[in-house]
């Protein structure tokens, strides 16, 4: 049976002063029905990017989808007509950003803002709207709901306006959510909860997820698999615990060092990513990560690596790691 | 923001991102902006230089050629008094940059000191001088400059005086504000923990901090304040005679309107011309300091 | 909120009590007074005249009468208008320029509005261009040398509209577009540039990934909270533009109380300096609690205690 | 797709302008064509108040003069004739006694309001008394202090009143019977007789006054017994005058006349030429235009004033203290060159105070002091200022608008060319220039002069006298004052004008105002206008004493 959702090859470009920086520069990943992936990099790898060109929400005119595929359902988002896209948006795809406060409309309350995505695709009256935001309200686990759907935004903790932004993003049952960094602006008990949160709803709607975040250590629990992106690469992908527990891409491996692990004793101490990602507007030639990796070879300067096949389901875009072992075992 | 696509070639030269240095890097990008401030520049440069650009005085009046049209003698043509039109223009410019500029530092001297004492102070300080500020705020402006003119009299000092005297409220707000926002944050808090003493701090930290929209507001109301010029010399109680000014060149001209409309246009197009300057100038520098628009 | 206008309507009355003192002594302290002007009158009319209006008086004490008689709702006599009580003359000419300066306002705003949204969603296209060039001529072009123009072009040369006066529709069309035109200008700068902020907004990105029609993220969405800054400064722009303007009143003959008023003050019209002066502040004062009562309406998070 | 309904908006805006302006165009097309008996003039303002006893602006003047009438009139050529009075009273019928003190007037018996009521002395009276009340502090009351007791009742603002009242019933004017009036003066005055026939003693009605205040003269209450009657005042906009049915004399030929107040010169021209107005006068700015194109040749109205404008010296200030300066002065100003450049031909040069159509006018009075720079430089050689950079510095005061402004910076240049003499401009706001000339603060200023009634004591008496009234110069010569005197109590108009005449010689030997030019009206009027009889005693505007003959053509 066909994913949910292939992303093929997509470019995402942005126009700016300084030059045209490649945000996403040929991503591919797939989503399977009711399946939750993790897209994992650090801030300003493209991963939200790659996201928003999912609902082709890049901002236009500056920002552009230059090339790719998106298939989702069957249908390939990039040919339809903005009008057709405009009906996938919320009623089948819908997103959770990072920043609560700033998405959410100040001069509206919680309960419009949940129920206009209703009034448009379930065609409900606003009145009725009102109701299914209360009970959606409800469900995200708000409490008095029936008095809560009248506050705005401003009356909200953060943690409540995010569990908002999930109503209004599971509003109209979609077949795919995207939680953009979902928990990065609240504290870490909330953190949990929202996750846990995010999970059950998924579940319970049989819902596929994209997860994105910079956290590794969350991924593991909650993704099925993970997809690591560089410098608007995706450089290594796999099972959540393939990836976790044997990472191939140096790059992967630092950003586990960068979580503690409990699970495991500490073996050799592992290398912090030091150094700063590249310049999107000017790639290097060969591989994006050759200025912070430790062990790159002649080969990393030359030519780009390509994905490939370092373990059953298990891809990595290396040249050190073609061979067959992890690169800090050679030390 | 001009999105114009730049290609690998000028990436190298990137602009280094002080505020100042990235503001300049901005403006010089802005083609309006650069334009209105070399048409201030050229025209403060001809109104200082006038003597050498015109060999007719201000005042000199040539009874046997009024009110004439343009020609090669006189290029802009003569007044009623048949002085050179051109040569008053020239003059008048500096009347009326004078204007726009001199009014900006009484506007300044009391609304930054008011502003940034009510805005550094707060509380009951912050009160009287905000309630000070709103009942000039409802007073007729038009009214005070009138009754201060008549008192003082006549002169281009007396007019500065007037026209700043009730003009300062805007920036008094908008330093207040500003320095209240800045003074919530971190570095302040670091320099008063530090000891700082209050008016240190707000000259060390806090002014340096909104100078930005300072400038703005005060390129902005510069214009404002020639404006206010002309509009008085229209009603008469402007600068003393025969000292130029394009205000009293607009209201001279009116009087000859239905005859010789040129007289009314050339100064009218002078003033359009140098406030479009100094609102292009200004939403440049809008643009180039506004720290929202950094990315 | 009941609670801070009260407040403000208290303070309102102590402002304009300031106001008063402040106007009758600068008022004073000017020279000439109601009798100088036109024909030089004998010292033994001058004498007459002081008395008449109890100018031989202290200044405190005349101070002192004109309050008492406003608290008894009389705002006293014009003395260059003897035949009509100020209260009478202010309410003759200021609906007026009330009539003129609403219509001026509400064209502004719409103008305005228009052209800073447009502006602002065809941003760096030629609708954009022509919108800023149109808003930076008009806010360039003084009031009078605007008035002047139109007067020219369609009165004189074309005869299309009457030049001046009061009555008709007709002698509105001018003075109207000359005393819009500057606020339209300012406002459609400041429409356009709060609009681009907005669109900006990750709350209209949120809007947008819900699927809504443009028009609706438009107008609920992105419209309201770009009008929050216009709905600022439209308090004082609206005062300014109800009470009159000395310059387009006087071009087009408007009997309106900006000209009447200017008039006073060089007429040193005592009466009628204060009348208006006090009129005026009123008005600029209530306008300015209108909006703090509309900003706290269309932006939930203002709260006044 | 947003753009375009933006545009559509803007486009719905601007159509429904052209949608006002469309009907407007065609109503002004439409009231030109036909031909309603309407005279359309502009009085340049709102009226400070239409109460002939209070009144002293001119143009409120013109709407008194339509309304009411008076004991007597003046003609074109500035005699009088006898309106609501039979006759002029004279030594010879009586009307004036033999020691000059007691004047006698005869009132005509079918005179009425326009209430249809009968216009008695009493009202005259009454309004004489009014005219002197310290209620009022009416500006021309000083023009009657002559009658017994006015002054003195004038003057008694501080006083109770019980002792205004004994006061009032003290004023030397009473109505033995309904028609005959009679006035006591302090001692005898040719004049008294042009006083009468000023607007400010026009009979009032007390009944009207006493029931309405202040707004008796809102119509209807406004009760005259002119030719017209006020139908509608739009305040700050204008006056519609209609005939009044109950009028005794001959009816007038027009069916309304709307007078306009139109503040602004430009903006009057304008509606003008848009065919709003019928009358105009033209701006000084303008006048060149219109005095050379020909397609206004059947518009032009040139009219001469009785006014004088001059350049006045504070006699009291160095270094106008000095005769021979305010000579060098008088004799540095190009009157040719002003009235040519600075009023554009409208106007006479003159060296004459008192100006021509004037009983008293003597065409070469001052002429010594004529335009002649090489005997101005001499007169300054002899007051000691041959290097004039030894002069004090000198200031010249005048009023803001722009013709005064205009004037100031002519002469400005006069004196700098002719003389090499810089002079420092004193621009004031026209209230406090009034002021500080009253109280003596200037140098050397602008001073006009128009008559309120042609007689050369109006023009010399209060303005010249030591201590005189209006005497802004601080101009004293005992000689000069001992002349007035004399003509000023003269019964016998051939001494009393040559002893005038005498008078103004001697004020002008010593400068204490050099007479520049006298001033005239021009003004256009459209060819349609018929009967208009313009002349020197206009109020404000062209024909305005005899509108009553005025018809309008088809046009």
């Amino acid at each position: 049976m066909a994913p949910l959702l292939e992303v093929r090859n997509i470019k995402t470009y942005f126009n700016t002063q300084d030059g045209v920086v490649k945000a996403v520069d040929g991503v591919s990943y797939d989503v399977n029905r009711g399946e939750t992936i993790a897209l994992v990099g650090e801030s300003g790898c493209g991963k939200t990017v790659s996201a928003l060109s999912i609902l082709r929400l890049v901002g236009e005119p500056a920002g552009k989808i230059v090339s790719g595929e998106i298939i989702f359902d069957g249908i390939d988002l990039l040919k339809l007509s903005k009008e057709e896209m405009r009906k996938m948006r919320g009623a089948k795809i819908s997103i959770i950003f990072q920043e609560p406060l700033t998405s959410l409309n100040p001069v509206l309350t919680i309960g419009r803002q949940i129920s206009e995505g209703l009034e448009f695709h379930k065609n409900m009256s606003p009145s009725e709207g009102m109701e299914e935001a209360t009970r959606l309200l409800k469900m995200v686990g708000i409490p008095h709901p029936d008095r809560r759907v009248h506050d705005y935004p401003h009356q909200f903790s953060g943690g409540m306006r995010q569990r908002a932004m999930i109503a209004i993003a599971i509003a109209c049952q979609p077949q795919l959510i995207i939680a953009d960094e979902p928990t990065t602006v609240v504290d870490v008990t909330i953190q949990a909860q929202l996750l846990e949160l995010i999970r059950n709803i998924t579940k319970e709607l049989n819902t596929s997820l994209i997860l994105i975040t910079h956290n590794l250590g969350i991924v593991a629990r909650y993704a099925q698999r993970v997809f690591v992106m560089y410098a608007g690469n995706i450089i290594e992908y796999g099972t959540a615990l393939d990836v976790y527990h044997s990472p191939y891409h140096p790059y992967t491996a630092g950003l586990l060092g960068s979580v503690p692990r409990l699970d495991e004793p500490r073996k050799a101490r592992l290398q912090p990513i030091e150094g700063q990602p590249p310049d999107l507007i000017a790639l290097p030639v060969g591989c994006s990560f050759q200025a912070r990796c430790a062990y790159f070879v002649p080969q990393c300067l030359k030519e780009k690596p390509r994905l490939i096949e370092v373990a059953p389901k298990h891809f990595a875009a290396c040249w050190v790691s073609q061979k067959e072992l992890k690169p800090w075992q050679i030390l | 923001m001009a999105t114009n696509k730049t290609n690998a070639a000028n990436v190298s030269q990137r602009p280094v991102h002080t505020l100042w240095g990235d503001a300049w890097f901005r403006l010089r990008k802005n083609k309006l902006a650069m334009a209105g401030g070399i048409f201030i520049i050229l025209l403060s440069l001809a109104a200082i230089f006038a003597p050498f650009i015109t060999h007719y005085g201000f005042a000199q009046q040539d009874l046997t050629a009024i009110l004439q049209s343009p020609s090669a003698k006189h290029w802009l043509g003569t007044d009623g008094l048949g002085r050179d039109t051109f040569a008053r223009l020239l003059y008048g410019a500096r009347t009326s940059l004078a204007v726009g500029i001199f009014t900006q530092v009484i506007i300044v001297g009391i609304g930054l000191p008011i502003g940034a004492i009510a805005g550094y102070a707060g509380g009951s300080v912050d009160n009287i001088l905000m309630r000070f500020v709103d009942v000039m705020y409802s007073f007729p402006s038009i009214l005070l400059i009138i009754l201060i003119k008549a008192i003082l009299g006549g002169g281009i000092y007396q007019l500065f005086f007037a026209i700043g005297l009730v003009s300062w409220v805007d920036i008094a707000r908008l330093v207040r504000g500003q320095i209240m926002s800045i003074k919530s944050r971190d570095y302040v808090a670091a320099a008063r923990a530090m000891g700082g003493m209050g008016p240190y701090i707000t000259e060390r930290h806090l002014l340096p901090n909104s100078l930005g929209p300072i400038i703005v507001t005060v390129t902005f109301s510069v214009p404002q304040a020639i404006f206010a010029e002309a509009a008085l010399s229209f009603m008469g109680i402007g600068v003393r005679p025969p000292t130029p000014s394009w205000g009293t060149m607009i209201n001279d001209g009116y009087a000859v309107i239905f005859s010789s409309w040129y007289q009314v246009l050339f100064p009218a197009l002078a003033i359009a011309l140098l406030m479009i300057s100094f609102t292009f100038l200004g939403d440049g520098l809008r643009d180039a300091l506004d720290p929202k628009m950094r990315h | 909120m009941t609670r801070f206008v009260i407040r403000r309507v208290l303070w309102l009355l102590l402002v304009l009590l300031i106001i008063s003192l402040v106007t009758f002594l600068l008022m004073h302290l000017v020279p000439g007074g109601p009798w100088a002007k036109g024909k030089p009158l004998p010292p033994a009319v001058i004498a007459a005249i002081n008395a008449k209006y109890g100018l031989n008086k202290p200044l405190y004490i005349q101070y002192a009468k004109y309050l008492w008689g406003i608290l008894h709702g009389d705002l006293g006599i014009s003395y260059s208008y003897q035949d009509r009580s100020v209260t009478q003359i202010i309410m003759q000419s200021f609906p007026k320029s009330a009539i003129l300066g609403g219509i001026a306002f509400i064209l502004a705003l719409i103008v305005g509005i228009s052209l800073g949204m447009a502006a602002a969603l065809r941003q760096n296209t030629w609708v954009d261009y022509v919108c800023v060039m149109f808003s930076t001529i008009f806010a360039s072009v003084p009031g009078f040398v605007l008035g002047i123009l139109l007067v020219i072009v369609f009165s004189v040369i074309l005869h299309w509209l009457p030049s001046g006066g009061w009555g008709t529709p007709s002698d509105l069309v001018l003075p109207v577009i000359a005393l819009a035109a500057l606020p339209a200008a300012y406002i459609a700068r400041i429409t356009r540039a709060s609009t681009l902020e907005t669109i900006r907004q990750d709350y209209v990105r949120t809007a947008r990934s819900k699927g809504l029609l443009e028009r609706n993220v438009l107008i609920r969405h992105i419209l309201r909270n770009a009008l929050i800054p216009v709905v600022t400064i439209s308090g004082p722009e609206f005062a300014a533009l109800v009470t009159g303007s000395f310059i387009v009143e006087t071009i087009f003959s408007i009997p309106g109380i900006g000209r009447l008023f200017v008039s006073s003050v060089f007429a040193r019209d005592y009466g009628l300096i204060m009348g208006t002066t006090l009129f005026y502040a009123f008005i600029i004062s209530v306008a300015n609690l209108v909006v703090d009562i509309l900003y706290a309406v269309i932006d939930p998070r203002i709260r006044y205690d | 797709m947003k753009g375009k309904t933006v545009f559509l908006s803007l486009l719905a805006i601007v159509l429904a302008m052209v949608l006002i302006l469309a009907p407007a165009c065609s109503s002004k097309t439409t009231t030109s064509a036909s031909t309603p008996q309407v005279l359309r003039i502009n009085l340049g303002g709102e009226p400070d108040t239409i109460d002939p006893n209070q009144a002293a602006w001119a143009p409120d003047l013109t709407l008194i003069g339509q309304c009411f009438e008076g004991l007597l009139s003046f003609k074109t050529d500035g005699t009088l004739t006898p309106d609501i009075a039979t006759v002029i009273p004279s030594t010879s019928n009586g009307g004036i006694s033999s020691d000059g003190l007691t004047i006698t007037f005869h009132l005509k018996t079918n005179v009425t309001w326009s209430d249809g009521t009968p216009v008695t002395a009493n009202d005259f009276v009454y309004s004489i008394v009014r005219e002197v009340s310290p209620v009022l502090a009416c500006p021309y009351a000083s023009f009657y202090f002559n009658i017994v007791g006015a002054q003195a009742y004038y003057s008694s603002g501080n006083d109770t009143p019980d002792q205004q009242a004994a006061l009032a019933a003290a004023v030397g004017v009473s109505a033995p019977d309904n028609y005959t009036l009679v006035i006591k003066l302090n001692s005898p005055q040719e004049t008294i007789l042009d006083c009468m026939a000023l607007w400010a003693v026009y009979p009032e009605k007390a009944s009207v006054i006493n029931q309405y205040g202040n707004s008796w003269t809102d119509p209807p209450n406004y009760i005259g017994d002119g030719p017209y009657i006020l139908t509608t005042w739009t305040h700050q906009t204008e006056l519609v005058l209609k005939p009044n049915p109950n009028y005794w004399g001959t009816k007038p030929k027009l069916a309304e006349i709307d007078m306009m107040e139109i503040t602004d010169a430009n903006a009057a021209l304008a509606a003008y030429l848009n065919n709003q107005l019928d009358i105009v006068g033209v701006p000084i700015g303008d006048i060149k235009t219109y005095m050379n194109d020909s397609s206004y040749a059947n518009q032009r109205l040139l009219v001469n004033q009785l006014g004088t404008f001059a350049l006045q010296f504070n006699v009291d200030q160095a270094p106008f203290n000095n005769v021979l300066v305010r000579q060098a002065f008088a004799c540095a100003i190009d009157r040719n060159a002003f009235v040519s450049d600075v009023l554009d031909g409208v106007g006479k040069v003159t060296t004459s105070w008192i100006p021509p159509g004037m009983p008293g006018y003597d065409a070469n009075a001052g002429s010594q002091y004529a335009f002649n720079v090489t005997k101005a430089k001499q007169l300054l050689a002899q007051a000691g200022y041959s290097d004039v950079s030894k002069l004090p510095a000198i200031t010249y005061t005048y009023a803001n608008d722009t013709n005064d402004t205009t004037i100031a910076q002519f002469l400005q240049g006069q004196l700098k060319t002719n003389l090499g003499i810089n002079i420092t401009l004193n621009p004031e706001e026209s209230n406090t220039f009034q002021s500080n000339v009253n109280a003596g603060n200037f140098q050397f200023a602008w001073f006009g002069w128009l008559a309120d009634y042609p007689d050369p004591d109006d023009w010399l008496l209060s303005e010249f006298t030591t201590g005189g009234g209006v005497n802004q110069t601080h101009y004293s010569n005992p000689s000069f004052d001992t002349l007035a005197k004399t003509a000023e109590t003269d019964l016998d108009n051939t001494t009393r004008l040559s002893d005038w005449a005498q008078a103004q010689t001697m004020m002008l030997a010593d400068v204490p105002l050099a007479p520049i030019y006298n001033s005239e009206t021009f003004a256009l009027v459209k060819p349609w206008v018929k009967g208009l009889d313009a002349s020197d005693i206009d109020y404000s505007i062209p024909g305005d004493r005899f509108y009553t003959l005025v018809s309008i053509a088809s046009h």
